[in-house]
């Protein structure tokens, strides 16, 4: 990716530069650095860290899920505020679609990947049209979400919790394709890591290998010179808040799948753990840069961290304190490795 | 300067509870509720379980997660650690129950606390402590009745939970008079205030006002006096304010469901199982509230609020 | 594509065919500003118009509403004879207008070959496999550029890394491989060196050879006359003035815009300054 | 302020522009309008809701004193998570300083200031040292303050709220200054009112009047021409956490003297009710843009809304809803016109 | 101050003052981009220093370390004497050294008078009401532009909506009403028109005569002969060459410029395609 072209290489303009420096200098990479810090830190201190690293991989996992399109997302410049309560409304659905009409889940299913994306598009549909900032607009739709998913709910199952459908037809196959654990040794994988896998290879490729990936990282870069060299701004950024949505699916069908009853009102405050997870892994707020394996190690270390002072067991009124604290040190030294290897090289 | 009145300086020096120590081997035990950030209820509960675990030579692993797939792992990581027991409450009794039955699978014994009790032995937990949420709301609901009290509004703080929307429904099964819900934001008292004020101000028939911690309890009775309304104020839960609220009759009653005992109780009561494979409660939900408390134990339970075990 | 002349019917022929764009009484408000009242430009195949005047004149503004990054207020905007409101630039691309804006080149934070192409990869593969030819991408923007007289050490560098120059140079060297029918250039030599420019001026030569339209926006009178047919002459927002080349000398040219006879005394006495003063000092510049 | 200069009023390539397309052309004036439009919807749908203005007003006013700093930081260009917890720390400082000297609350309430702009100091200090994104910085003290507001409470006072300071020395002539109740006619305005009011003065005067307030502006309308002309761009971005520190002192302390005990989880969340009523009231989220008065009147259709849901005793349930979608109808009115000013002008 | 010297002195006196600022044997690095290595430069008072070079030869940079905006890796820079390394722009403003951007030039969502006394606000008032002294920022941002050849429709429109060359004269005109002993100049005018370049050239001859050290940068030949005193050329990031006016002609400099004898042939070719094309087809290009 980052060799230079042909004759370039002799170039009496470069200095020449080892390949340590130049993979520190991409986003993701550089990212990699905290999060082994985390990972050698908890191993020391945390006794049982390691060898639950299933568990760990699961937490990072569910992050992990919708921090890849959130990444996407502000890459492309905007912001989206709505997309904790979305992955509940998303489980809501399929739920309530399934009990009330006593059908197969898989119609829920399939219904609720409908609604999610059509709120996806509200997203990005208003955004466009009226030229509002998209923190404004998600966060009406957020608001208008919190308030739809309690008030549907009590509405439709009289509580604010939906109705078990864990022994309709069709739930046991949905589980395992949202919600299975596959045991590898001693561990017992989650198949959410295996579907965050699958999001970080998709958007990877579509980032750096597809015409749409260019125009993300040009709309959010430059949405004015992007309109101006034809790219479709007002489509692509659309998709982008599609894209979101088929993570909240994924997400919100897995929370179903688990536990066969949804709780109306969480997801709240989840939407800043999945940006802050994708700035940790090296995406700008301000659009225009940053990666998906960025936006997955990001989580990672969110993830690790949450698990490790539990481990840890350090004093859980201070719990926040100590996530705040350590997810600070290791964007911290990140910034400070890659710092130094640029100034190194 | 110094202040001359109130202060750390007016406080009585309180007796430490708790003698002896157990001489049995150390156990190490995990307690994983539902509770949100610096919750005054669930603080209680938490210095229960560390008497008990004080006493008995417990290490207590006490973690919190409000989320439902949170709390959840929470529990799995417990089992990872393999403790030698678990607290565990069940508020989201889906949500817990594959945790739950694999912490038992595991073989360690699992308490459970709180609400839930339905669930409790299905899950194979051992025994349970705690208190209804419904079955509190009703006890208010009767009470209001017998205040002779029409109409009153019922403050949700965080919308969606569970156990407070029970708590609502609670009050309305049994309340002869009409029951209305309001959203307020938990974590903003003054925005609490303007809403219950609004309220009271929109609907000046509402003759009582239920509050379902005791936090709100005082952002609502802040709210009466501004709103200039006569509504006698109802509320879960104790701390500190209410009981001075309870002693000058500002708050008329409350509902104390006594967390302490659920927390000392699911510590010593795995203690006991460990020991002597006692089971407090032989198996069955030992309920430990609601009691009702007014403005007449208000001076007597005043010195175990402000140390946070009542 | 039915109609469009080749550069020897635009050549030979006096008939007129329609011209590949044409403006017709254009003007264009920003809120209270009028930036443009009345403006009419014809582009014509193999032949470059020149667009003149002073700063803030409304060149830009012109040349945005032709891209399709504006839309006029009033007046009319013909492509091939057809009168057109132009949703986008990229509905401008589409009908073959490519355009090099003085102020809104590119996206600072992306690689220099993805700038290149931004708007028009090219891709191979079909389906879900189709992606973008990156080896392609990178070849052609590294000949392309060193075409310019641009050797980049490393297409990768983030374009806002590059020197103004080069940043222009890869904006009119994107144009040029994309332009179809008409090429639109703002001021595009501004920044250049003596070489770039000669390169960039040869390319102009060149398009308009071919058969192109090319709008050209510039300050420098030389480079104009080098290359225009055509000269239009804005002033405040209006036209000032339209003149074939055979109709204006380099002189007039230069006077018209630096904004007429009341200015000519300005510009010769800056050329006398220095010119009287240097040889009264120049024994005590010696090197240090 | 906006009247041309000179024979500019002649110029030909001025159309004639009426007064009323001038002033919609304000950042604030044109949020005025989604501000009248809510006033008047409910005073039309809600029977209470013009005569308790007073209770409105007190509810705009406790956003409003922190939204007219956050909205200064905004236009500066950076972000702020720690706001809500900040105001709660500030309030747990005076009251625990407080009680434990058993010292004159006054003494808390300058030791709380101290300690306030301390951590809006480290904020600011942290942000221009490490070159890190604002929102990771403060999204750091974010958990940090969440987690030391509970575990210092409870390594202090035992429990997770404060002890009652109401009945200490100089509580209530602190009350009289941060909490007290001014019954005007029929209204009883509370002292934040004032507070609020000073502040939007003070901020719109540095904004448009001082030296300090083109530095803001520079900063966040682009930074590295701001540097490269010579604006200290450090002092300025430190400057405007410690007025986000002020802000969140005097929020601080009236929630300490309205309520005698601070519960240490309180404030959570309410950093985006903050940002909101910037955005709102016309704040760019990426700086540059916006004023004091705009955020004022951000608060304005917040505290509205909020209350004015209530007044009109709409189902409980739905409230989330309902406020998202007046939010986003009152943002979109006001920049529907200000679009046909522009257009029509 | 102290040794500051006149213009007389510098013009008289062989004897060398120190320089307003120098340059040593200066290198930069962007990563692994070496953007200049071992470049020399003086300014001294009364002289106006020309940096030539083709574009991404390491121009910008050159200025931007004296701009006090970037540190340089090796060399040493001394400002009146003494070495220095200058901590941000700020501090070089402070020693008296004003710079206009090739393109960091300005805010674009203020208000044109705000942008122009960006960083250097007039005061009035005292204590808590000392405030910015609006009415003379508008009137002397207004006046200032005017002297340029700019006139605005409004102070208060924000800078972004200017065009690129009344954009360009506000950090012209900025630089220029508070350059106080050196003044530093990126492509001034790349961007302006014949009569805005003109005052811009009047200024910098009047701005040496006052006795200022002043360091432009151009592309344009003509220009930088009309006024320099000394060449600097760079090439790919070293010194190409450095020549007092005396030693060097206008086509001299030209043809260094160009980037040497190697290009001469392709500028002779473009000069001859347009004329030698010309006569053939005008008759074809009346008006339509
Ligand atoms: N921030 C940066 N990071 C990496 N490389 C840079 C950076 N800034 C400049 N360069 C490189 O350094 C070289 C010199 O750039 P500079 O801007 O000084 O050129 P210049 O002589 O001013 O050119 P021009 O005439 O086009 O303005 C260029 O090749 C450019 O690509
Ligand atoms: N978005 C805008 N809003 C308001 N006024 C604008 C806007 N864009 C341009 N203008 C004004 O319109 C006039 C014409 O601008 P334009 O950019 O077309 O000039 P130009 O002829 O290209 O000048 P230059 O040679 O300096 O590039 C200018 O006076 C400018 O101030
Ligand atoms: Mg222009
Ligand atoms: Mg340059």
């Amino acid at each position: 990716m980052s060799t230079t072209l042909t004759k370039a290489a002799g170039d009496e303009r470069l200095v020449h530069r080892p390949l340590a420096g130049r993979l520190l200098s991409r986003p993701e990479l550089g990212s990699v650095i905290g999060a082994i810090a985390v990972l050698v830190f908890f191993s020391a201190t945390a006794d049982s860290f390691l060898s639950s690293m299933d568990t760990v991989l699961y937490a990072a996992s569910t992050i992990g899920i919708m921090a890849v399109p959130v990444a996407l997302l502000m890459i492309g410049g905007e912001f989206d505020l709505s997309a904790g309560v979305l992955v509940t409304a998303s489980a809501l659905v399929s739920s309530m679609v399934s009990y009330q009409l006593t059908a197969n889940v898989w119609t829920g299913v399939l219904v609720s990947l409908l609604v999610t994306l059509a709120i996806g598009f509200f997203n990005g549909y208003l955004l466009v049209r009226t030229g509002l900032p998209s923190f404004i607009v998600t966060l009406g739709t957020f608001l208008m979400l919190q308030g739809a998913n309690v008030g549907v709910t009590k509405l439709v199952d009289d509580t604010v919790s939906t109705k078990s459908i864990t022994d309709m037809q069709g739930f046991s196959s949905a589980r395992s394709v949202f919600a299975s654990t596959l045991g590898i040794g001693s561990w017992d994988l989650k198949v959410t890591i295996l579907w965050w896998i699958g999001l970080v290879a998709l958007a990877t490729w579509i980032l750096l290998r597809t015409r749409a990936g260019n125009w993300i990282l040009a709309v959010g870069g430059g949405e004015d010179a992007a309109r101006a060299v034809g790219v479709p701004v007002h489509r692509t950024k659309i998709g982008l808040y599609l894209g979101v949505a088929v993570g909240a699916w994924i997400s919100g069908q897995h929370l179903l799948f688990s536990f066969g009853v949804i709780q109306s009102g969480e997801g709240r405050g989840l939407e800043l753990h999945y940006i802050a997870a994708a700035v940790i892994g090296g995406c700008l707020l301000t659009g225009g840069y940053g990666s998906a394996v960025g936006a997955a190690v990001g989580a990672m270390i969110f993830g690790m961290t949450k698990q490790g002072i539990v481990y840890a067991q350090w004093d859980a009124d201070w719990f926040w304190f100590f996530l705040g604290a350590m997810l600070l040190l290791a964007t911290l030294l990140n910034a400070w490795v890659r710092k130094r290897a640029e100034a190194a090289k | 300067g110094c202040s001359s009145s109130g202060g750390k300086g007016s406080e009585d020096k309180a007796e430490e509870t708790g003698g002896g120590k157990a001489n049995t081997a150390r156990m190490t035990i995990a307690m994983v509720t539902h509770s949100g950030q610096g919750d005054t209820f669930w603080d209680i509960v938490k210095n229960g379980a560390e008497v008990a675990a004080g006493k008995d030579n417990v290490k207590l692993l006490y973690t919190n997660d409000d989320k439902a797939d949170g709390q959840a792992q929470l529990v799995e990581q417990a089992v990872n650690q393999k403790v030698d027991g678990i607290i565990v409450t069940l508020a989201k009794p889906d949500a817990m129950k594959a945790a739950v039955e694999k912490a038992v699978a595991a073989g360690i014994p699992v308490m459970t606390i709180n609400s839930g009790s339905q669930f409790s032995k299905e899950f194979g937990a051992l025994a349970h402590f705690g208190q209804e949420e419904s079955v509190a709301g009703e006890a208010v609901g009767e009470q209001l009745n017998e205040d002779g009290r029409k109409k009153a509004i019922c403050l949700i703080h965080e919308q969606g939970n569970v156990s407070l929307e029970e708590r609502c429904a609670g009050v309305k099964k049994t309340f002869k008079g009409e029951v209305e819900n309001v959203q307020v934001e938990g974590t903003n008292r003054p925005g609490v205030e303007a809403a219950v004020e609004a309220k009271l101000t929109a609907a000046k028939d509402t003759d009582a006002i239920v509050a379902l911690n005791a936090d709100i309890a005082s952002a609502a009775a802040k709210a009466k006096e501004g709103a200039g309304s006569e509504a006698e104020i109802a509320t879960f839960d104790l701390n500190s304010d209410v009981v001075a609220r309870l002693a000058s009759d500002e708050v008329a009653f409350a509902v104390d469901q006594q967390p302490y005992l659920q927390g000392y109780l699911a510590v010593d009561g795995l203690w006991l199982h460990k020991q002597n494979l006692n089971v407090i409660g032989g198996g069955r939900p030992v309920l430990t509230g609601p009691a009702i408390v007014t403005g007449d134990d208000a001076e007597a339970l005043k010195k175990f609020t402000d140390r946070a075990t009542r | 594509m039915t109609s469009r002349p080749t550069p020897a019917a635009a050549g030979a022929a006096t008939a007129q065919p329609a011209p590949l764009a044409e403006l017709r009484g254009i003007s264009k408000f920003y809120g209270s500003i009028r930036a443009l009242e009345g403006v009419s430009l014809r582009v014509d195949a193999g032949q470059v118009t020149c667009v003149l005047g002073d700063n803030g004149a409304g060149k830009s503004t012109l040349i945005k509403i032709i891209a399709g990054l504006h839309r006029h207020d009033a007046g009319d905007l013909l492509i091939e004879g057809e009168p057109t409101r132009l949703a986008s630039p990229r509905d401008a691309l589409a009908r073959g207008i490519a355009t090099v804006y003085q102020d809104l080149a590119v996206v600072p934070l992306m690689p220099v070959w993805r700038n290149f192409f931004l708007g028009s990869e090219p891709t191979k593969g079909a389906g879900p496999l189709r992606r973008m030819d990156v080896g392609l991408m990178r070849a052609t923007t590294h000949r392309e550029l060193l075409r310019m007289g641009i050797d980049l050490r490393d297409v990768d560098q983030p374009i806002g890394t590059l020197s103004g120059g080069e940043r222009q140079c890869v904006a009119i060297a994107r144009a040029m491989y994309f332009g179809a029918k008409v090429l639109v250039l703002d001021e595009p030599t501004a920044a250049l060196g003596v070489k770039q420019s000669g390169v960039v001026l040869k390319y102009v030569a060149a398009a308009r050879d071919a058969g192109l339209g090319v709008v050209l926006i510039t300050h420098n009178p030389h480079h104009a006359y080098l290359v225009g047919d055509r000269f239009v002459l804005l002033k405040r927002g209006v036209m000032a003035g339209s003149h074939a080349r055979s109709e204006i000398a380099l002189d007039d040219l230069i006077r018209d815009m630096a904004g007429g006879g009341e200015l000519e005394q300005l510009s010769h006495e800056l050329e006398r300054i220095p010119p009287t003063e240097a040889p009264a000092v120049p024994a005590a510049r010696t090197e240090g």
